[in-house]
């Protein structure tokens, strides 16, 4: 199920053209919904988990979850991006919280 | 800058007003009003107060005056059916202009403008809505609109103060105030003018009528300033009765011609009831609908009140002004008054120089529009190559498009990324006992809070403390916050203005709902949300400031160091 | 049953005096004059009466007991901010009551307007 | 932003443009064409033809933790030739890696100078992983390359697929497309061309893929499918090396990059004995430096053998390598680590698993791909090419392909300026090429039902990976199974008439399972061509399991007869430059 969309905090990229995820997926596999104007996975089985779209969303409202025939939930990874630097928070099955941080940019 | 002319929306006594002035200043006007006249509703007064002289007379003087300039257009039968902001600076208006031949097509005008003034006026609120007065129902029930045509010659009563049914005498004249106005069933607010209208035609009734008695029934006499003079004039000159109460219902009599009146006297806990000739209703104002204007800002009631107090007429479009009742409700004075604040801050635009604006890395950028979107004055656009821009004539340099850039492509020269970024560097290169804290500082009012509390307390009490003015809290970009919490710094504060006196309107809310969203991911990362937080601080505030540093360094202390460090 | 004033009905406001009358409307109703009376037990206070006389409820005034608690003192008509004789009204509407013939006076009043 | 729905041929708005070079696909070696031309000459048009977007295309998507290939001080252009023959069993085109590493170290650094932090020591030169590698922070690389790109003044145009090539008789003179998000056909002429459109991934049966949600849980881009070998083997381009497929070492389960840990940490191979696996049973072929294809196949090679399952050895590892061994991860495949923490392992107690990938056509990795001269042109006139879809050069890995798209521009360049023929649009071909692609809208809005894009890639990864030596076969395959699988392949190609879309996502996964269908086609051809097993576990012939250098010491090249439609075969002599 990769990239999970919190429907409360995805803003839809305030409806303009097109969504951040929606335009950087290169497998074209975000889009918005008709209806409600949040972003969702289209076909979730098709996504290579790169996380670019997890990246790219402004509100923090994507979650990479990974397939459960390959992993039990609920662990997480949530990267969090500054601007020279990423940091990663991992959460394992078993609630152990592991952290990285580091530049991604030199100047 | 772009070329182009004024538009003046509506031709009443504050459009009238501001084309004129404008005109007079040598700036090209063009004024639309879709009525077949101009001069509005002040052209169907009888009288202006306080000095009761006859309104066609100020009028006259600038319709004349406007209509001298070559310069100046004045398009009658005309409203906007589209405004597009087609390249900074410009607004491309379509109007159309319906002809006085009903055979002929309505003809289309384009007009690009460099500003518009919004003068649209508001309406008149439909008394017919409330039931108890009888309303187009009882003869005898005017509204105070009404009760002005009954005083000019081309009147119903050909100007004589006569009962504008029967033709038979008046003695006896009851007003009723506050007829829409300050009723959550019909108009919340109060429309302010209609008291002193009432006034006006009590006076009218006196001066022409020498058996005559009146009656007021109000909530209010809400007359202030100079106005209060007049009411007491009139009060004391002409003795009207006041009924503080409102009339629970109005009947005809039909032997007597009368309406009776019901009441309660609120001063003396009384019951009481009346006959009378005429009863006149001082209706409420209703804000005029005007679609085509998008993102332009309204109060809660839907007029354009823009912001108060610094701002009055600035309607978070740049390039668009309001005046007159389409700000609030007002008289013929205020609008007047209104008017010159709406020209006054069009000819500094029309001359302003340029200043501080942000730069857009369109080599970064994406397009997403965020900035388009959230930008308080609509000074950033989608230009025609599909990048957004910036009109530095436009912007305020608050940095709220900064703020929102997911892509952290706009920079606002002296407050952008570099600046976080060596400050934030900077931080983690010294090294203090208690918890790090990032403290953004809004350089409106909380920056200089700051500035009195260092003198103040001569530093002591905000070690570990790293202060960063930006131009506005919602200039702070999300992943500024981000880099200081992942590059291991303890806290990160945002003292701002309260949400409701954002001078940039939407830069404390906008920040709020960035914060929010970080806090909530936050937490999935097991990372306290309180290591960020929001506070509102206003300039005389600065002992709140420290109190808020405390509470939040005591807090920080409780949690411990950043596990980022 | 519930006393309706009516207020067009100039019959009763015709025992007035106009100047009575006129001063009386001047009145904003703002409460002061009560405030400071010294005299005051209940009500009508010197505020409400005015009211009644605003309103053309004139018998209503003759009847209150206001009248004869009155001491005299005008810090009435010294607390007005519309500068109204607020300790006058209350003398003529003593002469008007005593003038009518069902008007109950309290016994040691009578005494002292007889004397 | 309103959905766009299926629209027949004649229906679909057309958008033609012009541009002096076009550049299909905007990963690494595209971007690096691109800002290579504008160098050379910033007058001309440089234009991107990207299915997805510039900033997160390709290999690079999710970033990279090391470069693998760079010249460091005291090595030298022809040591990296003569490793990278040894790792290839003996053929290469030599030409082409040492004009590739000679151009290898500038592009590296040039991209540190643009933004990518490289992993440095104390006294400033690069950390070395391993003899040619050096390690990198890479998990932005790719936006910073896209960032420098649009500095340069190239036209990128995200989201169009890149169909067909634009022909002029023999000769490519642009391509066609549709644009994902417009819902309109691209005709774009150029005076010179370059294909980057990557390696071909999807073949296969993944054995990740169980259908359901893991179905693109590969270890290449799932996004590469062969499109540009595709459109080159329709334009008449000649291939070589096909059968030098791509199977290497993963993580099981998870089909995660390996050198990473075995490389980067000194992590053996290790099978459910606890044996060393290459250090026992390879020693005689170079132990840890035995070729790439043995130790690929090595650990399958103990599961058959009934020694599996296998792991590479990380329970020597200490915590700050672990959570060093993690951020590497985090750079080029984040989700690895969230693979551990999903099944709580320590790596220091328990060792990672490993198992062998689906099997790839990746031109970066093997020879596989067009065959092209020194100057990155290949057979058909106007085309040239670089990155994972050319060929000859094997172990060009992120440098190599990032160099190489610095050679094709130049090469591009070369060309343009000489070539003064002009073409006018041929109304014929255009029509041709939109009955092709919009054949399963047209399906959609004239029937209504047929095979949907998923149905077909999954049938053709079955066949490939039972008839064609997948990894559920141990990559084994015999004449008759590979003859098999043509004859299905054959079948295949007919049944796209029957593929329909509902959308324009839709519309490029038809276009995309046709191209993997084309490139499968020619696969099988060069598996079936080479009688002999040169690199086991990339290629085990069982009928002919031994190494014939007399008959085979040479490329194997095909070219699909675009007049005939057959695949014809033939072979390139293999010259030794370096000795």
């Amino acid at each position: 199920m990769p990239p999970k969309v919190d429907q409360q905090k995805c803003d839809g990229c305030k409806g303009e053209k097109e969504a951040l995820c929606e335009a950087i997926c290169p497998g074209d596999l975000m889009y918005l919904k008709e209806d409600s104007l949040k972003a969702d996975c289209r076909s979730p089985r098709d996504c290579w988990d790169c996380m670019s779209c997890v990246k790219a969303c402004p509100q923090g409202a994507i979650e990479t979850r990974l397939p459960y025939q390959l992993g039990y939930y609920p662990a997480k990874l949530i990267p969090l991006l500054g601007s020279k630097r990423v940091s990663w928070t991992c959460i394992g099955q078993d609630e152990k919280v592991e952290r990285f941080s580091y530049k991604n940019r030199n100047d | 800058m772009a070329k182009g002319k004024i538009l003046v929306v509506g031709g009443g006594i504050a459009g009238l007003t501001a084309a004129e002035k404008l005109a007079r200043a040598g700036v090209a006007v063009a004024l639309a009003e879709k009525s077949p006249y101009l001069g509005g509703r002040v052209a169907r007064l009888h009288r202006y107060y306080p000095r009761m002289c006859p309104p066609r007379c100020g009028l006259e003087v600038l319709i004349k005056s406007l209509s001298r300039f070559s310069h100046a257009e004045i398009h009658l039968i005309t409203e906007v059916t589209g405004v597009q902001r087609s390249i900074p600076g410009l607004y491309t208006v379509t109007l159309q202009k319906k002809s006085t031949d009903l055979n002929q097509q309505a003809e289309e005008l384009v007009i690009d403008a460099q500003g518009i003034i919004i003068a649209a006026g508001a309406d008149l609120y439909n008394a017919s809505l409330i039931k108890e007065y009888g309303y187009g129902r009882l003869p005898g029930v005017i509204t105070s609109m009404e009760m002005e045509s009954l005083f000019r010659p081309e009147g119903p009563t050909g100007g004589l103060p006569v009962h504008p049914v029967t033709g038979g005498p008046l003695r006896r004249v009851a007003f009723i105030q506050c007829v829409g106005s300050r009723n959550k069933n019909h108009l919340p607010y109060c429309s302010g003018y209609c008291c002193t209208v009432t006034l006006k035609q009590v006076q009218y009734l006196h001066q022409s009528l020498k058996d005559i008695r009146t009656w007021i029934f109000y909530q209010d006499i809400r007359t202030p300033g100079s106005k209060e003079e007049y009411y007491r004039h009139v009060r004391e000159e002409y003795r009207p009765v006041f009924i503080r109460g409102l009339p629970s219902s109005v009947e005809f009599k039909a032997d007597s011609n009368e309406l009776l009146l019901k009441s309660e006297d609120t001063l003396s806990k009384k019951r009481v009831t009346g006959s009378f000739d005429l009863v006149v209703l001082a209706t409420g104002m209703v804000p005029p609908a005007l679609t085509h204007f998008y993102g332009i800002e309204k109060d809660t009631f839907g007029f354009f009140s823009g912001h108060t107090p610094c701002e009055p007429s600035e309607l978070r479009r740049s390039g668009i002004w309001a005046a007159g009742c389409s700000q609030s409700p007002m008289d013929a004075g205020d609008s007047v008054k209104s008017a010159l604040a709406a020209v006054t801050q069009c000819l500094v635009k029309l001359q302003q120089q340029p200043s501080v604006y942000p730069e857009i890395n369109t080599k970064k950028c994406d397009r997403c529009g965020r900035c388009v979107k959230e930008c308080a004055y609509g000074a950033c656009i989608m230009g025609s190559d599909g990048y957004p821009a910036v009109d530095p004539g436009d912007c305020r340099s608050c940095g709220i498009c900064q703020g929102g850039c997911p892509l952290l492509c706009i920079n606002l020269p002296g407050y952008g990324g570099k600046k976080i970024e060596e400050i934030v560097d900077r931080a983690l290169s010294e090294s203090s006992p208690g918890p790090s804290i990032l403290l953004f500082l809004c350089g409106n009012d909380t920056y200089p809070a700051w500035i009195k509390l260092v003198t103040q307390v001569n530093g002591r009490g905000l070690e570990g403390i790293i202060p960063c003015s930006v131009p506005c809290i919602g200039a702070v970009n999300a992943a500024w916050i981000n880099e200081a919490l992942i590059s291991g710094l303890d806290g990160v504060m945002l003292a701002g203005c309260h949400p409701d006196q954002c001078h940039h309107a939407v830069g404390t809310s906008l920040a709020a709902t960035r914060l929010e969203n970080l806090k909530e991911t936050l937490s999935r990362m097991r990372l306290e949300p309180e290591r960020v937080c929001l506070t509102g601080i206003t300039i005389d505030e600065s002992a709140k400031l420290l109190e808020e540093i405390e509470k939040f360094r005591t807090l920080l202390e409780k949690l411990g160091p950043n596990p980022f460090k | 049953m519930v006393q309706v004033i009516n207020i067009t009905d100039s019959k009763e406001l015709r025992v007035l005096d106009p100047v009575t009358l006129n001063t009386a409307a001047i009145c904003e109703q703002c409460g002061k004059c009560g405030a400071a009376c010294p005299a005051l037990i209940k009500q009508p206070n010197p505020t409400a009466l005015i009211r009644l006389i605003q309103l053309g409820s004139v018998t209503e005034t003759l009847h209150s007991p206001l009248l004869w608690t009155c001491i005299g003192c005008e810090q009435c008509t010294a607390a007005c901010p519309q500068k109204l004789d607020v300790a006058h009204i209350v003398r003529l509407l003593r002469r008007l009551s005593a003038g009518e013939k069902d008007v109950c006076f309290p016994g040691i009043m009578v005494d002292f307007l007889l004397a | 932003m309103g959905k766009i729905v299926p629209v027949l041929p004649q229906d679909v708005e057309e958008v033609f443009l012009e541009t002096d070079l076009l550049i299909i696909g905007a990963g690494n070696a595209g971007c690096y064409a691109a800002i290579e031309a504008k160098r050379q000459k910033p007058d001309i048009k440089v234009t991107l033809m990207e299915k997805a977007h510039i900033d997160r295309s390709g290999c690079l998507a999710g970033g990279m933790d090391a470069i693998n290939t760079y010249i460091r001080k005291g090595e030298t252009v022809e040591n990296l030739v003569r490793w990278s023959r040894a790792q290839a069993g003996g053929l290469l085109r030599e030409d082409l890696t040492i004009t590739m590493a000679e151009e290898l170290n500038k592009a590296i650094e040039d991209w540190e100078e643009w933004g990518l932090p490289v992993k440095k020591d104390d006294s400033g030169e690069y950390i070395a992983r391993g003899r040619w590698d050096i390690a990198i922070l890479g998990s932005e690389m790719k936006v910073i390359l896209a960032e420098k790109v649009r500095e340069y003044g190239c036209e990128v145009i995200n989201r169009v697929v890149a169909t067909n090539f634009l022909m002029d008789g023999n000769r490519v003179v642009g391509a066609m497309g549709f644009h994902l998000r417009e819902g309109r056909f691209y005709v774009i002429k150029a005076k010179a061309t370059i294909v980057a459109t990557g390696g071909a991934g999807g073949i296969y049966k993944p054995y990740t893929n169980d259908g359901n949600d893991c179905h693109h849980q590969i270890w290449y881009s799932p996004f590469n499918v062969g499109s540009g070998y595709a459109m080159g083997i329709r334009a008449g381009a000649e291939m070589t090396t096909f059968e030098m497929r791509w199977c290497a070492v993963r993580t099981k389960d998870f089909n995660g990059p390996i050198d990473t840990i075995s490389v980067g940490y000194n992590a053996a191979m290790i099978n459910a004995r606890g044996e060393k696996i290459l250090a026992e049973r390879y020693a005689h072929l170079g132990g840890d430096a035995a070729p790439r294809y043995i130790r690929a196949n090595a650990p399958m090679e103990e599961w058959l053998a009934g020694r599996g399952p296998c792991y590479v050895d990380t329970t020597h590892m200490t915590p700050e390598q672990i959570k060093d061994l993690k951020t590497d991860y985090l750079n080029e495949r984040p989700t690895f680590v969230l693979f551990l923490a999903a099944r709580n392992q320590d790596i220091s107690k328990n060792p990672i698993e490993i198992y062998g990938s689906d099997p790839y056509i990746v031109g970066g990795h093997t020879a596989s791909g067009y065959w092209i001269d020194v100057k990155r042109a290949t057979t058909v006139s106007g085309l040239f090419a670089c990155g994972d879809v050319a060929g000859g050069t094997p172990n060009k890995f992120v440098g190599g392909c990032a160099a190489e798209g610095v050679l094709a521009a130049r090469g591009a360049i070369d060309y343009l300026q000489c070539s003064s023929q002009n073409y006018n649009h041929d109304r014929d071909q255009l029509n041709r090429e939109k009955a092709r692609i919009f054949r399963p809208f047209e399906r959609r809005l004239n029937v209504g039902e047929g095979i949907s894009p998923w149905e077909m890639e999954e049938r053709l990864q079955r066949l490939m990976d039972e008839y064609a030596g997948g990894v559920h076969q141990f990559y084994r395959m015999n004449r008759e199974r590979l003859e098999y699988a043509l004859k299905n392949i054959a079948v295949l190609k007919d049944q796209a008439k029957y593929l329909v879309a509902g959308d324009w996502h839709e519309l490029m996964k038809c276009s995309e399972v046709i191209d993997m269908i084309d490139t499968a086609e020619v696969l099988v051809h060069h598996l079936l061509y080479r009688e002999e097993t040169r690199w086991p576990g990339w290629q085990n012939r069982v009928d002919f399991p031994e190494r014939n250098d007399e008959k085979f010491n040479c490329f194997v090249n095909s070219r699909r007869n675009p007049d005939t439609g057959q695949v014809e075969m033939l072979t390139r002599p293999y010259e030794k430059i370096v000795p």
